[in-house]
């Protein structure tokens, strides 16, 4: 039962998180990942140029931490890998990895799914889309409050 | 004079860092909120949304929570990562 | 739009897969992967040797096609990428590697879902379990025909 | 003569080939199921199950499609990948 947790200042190479994942699996089954990548362009179609997260000293690694653990604690997940960017993302980059394992692979692909919502509505980061001409705070839409709303019984 | 980080889109507002003089013996973080309306009319907006959470020595608090000079004070817009 | 589907005789690398599929895309922002790997033992805790998939001509691949152009066309996703394994399988080692793209990542979690459902019970394939004396044909379990009929609305 | 592959389970039942005898002028699946489990008693049972399919030229078919001398056909026991 282990959950790794890592703030990512730099860019990270998502194949090769899931590479070291399995890696240290202990004979489970299913692996779900996810991830998440910076878009080249805003809703409006606009061209982003970079997307910024800000975080907070302690408290952001602390607010993904809680998140895995709720995760290890609620599915029938043995191991579960969570990195998260903090800075300036250029388009394409990814921002977000997620990574569980289980025995079946119902509590992985939930676990992932889970961690994701929480992640979009409980993680502690500021994130804003920059193009030349603007900035853009963005903040959890209606659908990823309802998202994260599916977890609660 | 408490020194209060202002993070994500409320430091647009008001810059990174604001200084607000708070009561010696301290305040309530609701006190605070109240505080840094009238001397951040800025701010005030944001603050009375109720969607500002205060963090208080890197824990995220209640608006009765204490705040003392000398305390690692945050203002927290509505999170998003991901 | 587009879905890419292999039968594979030989080992292969979920992460080189997962890379891959990340390099090839248009700027999706969700990329869901689900890995599949041969367990070292059975239900009841007796060693696995190996796991062994039989497969029949043009048909399993077929079967394989289905199911993705299936989610490609019940989804928002962009791009899926399905990998089985025939064959001798030691334990360890990835049956099954599914990966989805989509714009937002609900389409890209319920997509992968949904195949790896979809390759339980409709794939056509034989599995049996076998250590050194006894082989055991794994058929689709009661949770599996339940999480396919998740799908039938 | 027919010749028929047997699939996953039922070749351990009646070998990964079963020779069948079927009139001249071909049979439907369901009566080829019937001559099966007459010329092979042994896979009686597994076809009787219901959960048997056949497979005709790659392609797997309904118990009224027909099948000749020459076709292509296989016996699929239920399937699972993954």
């Amino acid at each position: 039962m282990s959950a790794e947790v890592t703030l990512a200042t730099k860019e990270f190479d998502p194949a090769e998180l899931l590479g070291a994942f399995t890696h240290g699996l202990g004979g489970e089954g299913a692996v779900v990942s996810f991830t998440g990548h910076a878009r080249g362009a805003a809703k409006d179609g606009a061209a982003i140029e970079a997307l910024v997260l800000e975080s907070y000293r302690g408290v952001t690694l602390a607010s993904m931490k809680a998140i895995a653990a709720d995760a290890m604690a609620r599915f029938d997940i043995s191991r579960c890998r969570v990195v998260h960017r903090t800075g300036r993302i250029a388009p394409g980059e990814a921002i977000v990895f997620v990574a569980t394992a289980s025995a079946h692979r119902r509590a992985a692909f939930e676990a992932a799914d889970f961690i994701m919502d929480r992640l979009k509505t409980e993680a502690v980061f500021w994130k804003r889309e920059e193009s030349p001409d603007r900035k853009r705070w963005i903040e959890p839409t209606s659908g990823d409050h309802a998202d994260a709303q599916r977890w609660q019984e | 004079m408490l020194e209060i980080e202002l993070c994500g889109r409320l430091a647009d507002v008001g810059g990174a860092l604001a200084q607000i003089a708070i009561p010696e013996n301290g305040c309530s973080v609701a006190e605070l909120f109240g505080l840094i309306a009238q001397q951040h009319p800025a701010l005030a907006h944001p603050l009375v949304s109720g969607r500002v959470r205060a963090c208080v020595n890197e824990t995220i608090v209640t608006p009765d929570a204490r705040v003392m000079a000398g305390d690692e004070v945050a203002l927290f817009p509505p999170v998003s990562g991901g």
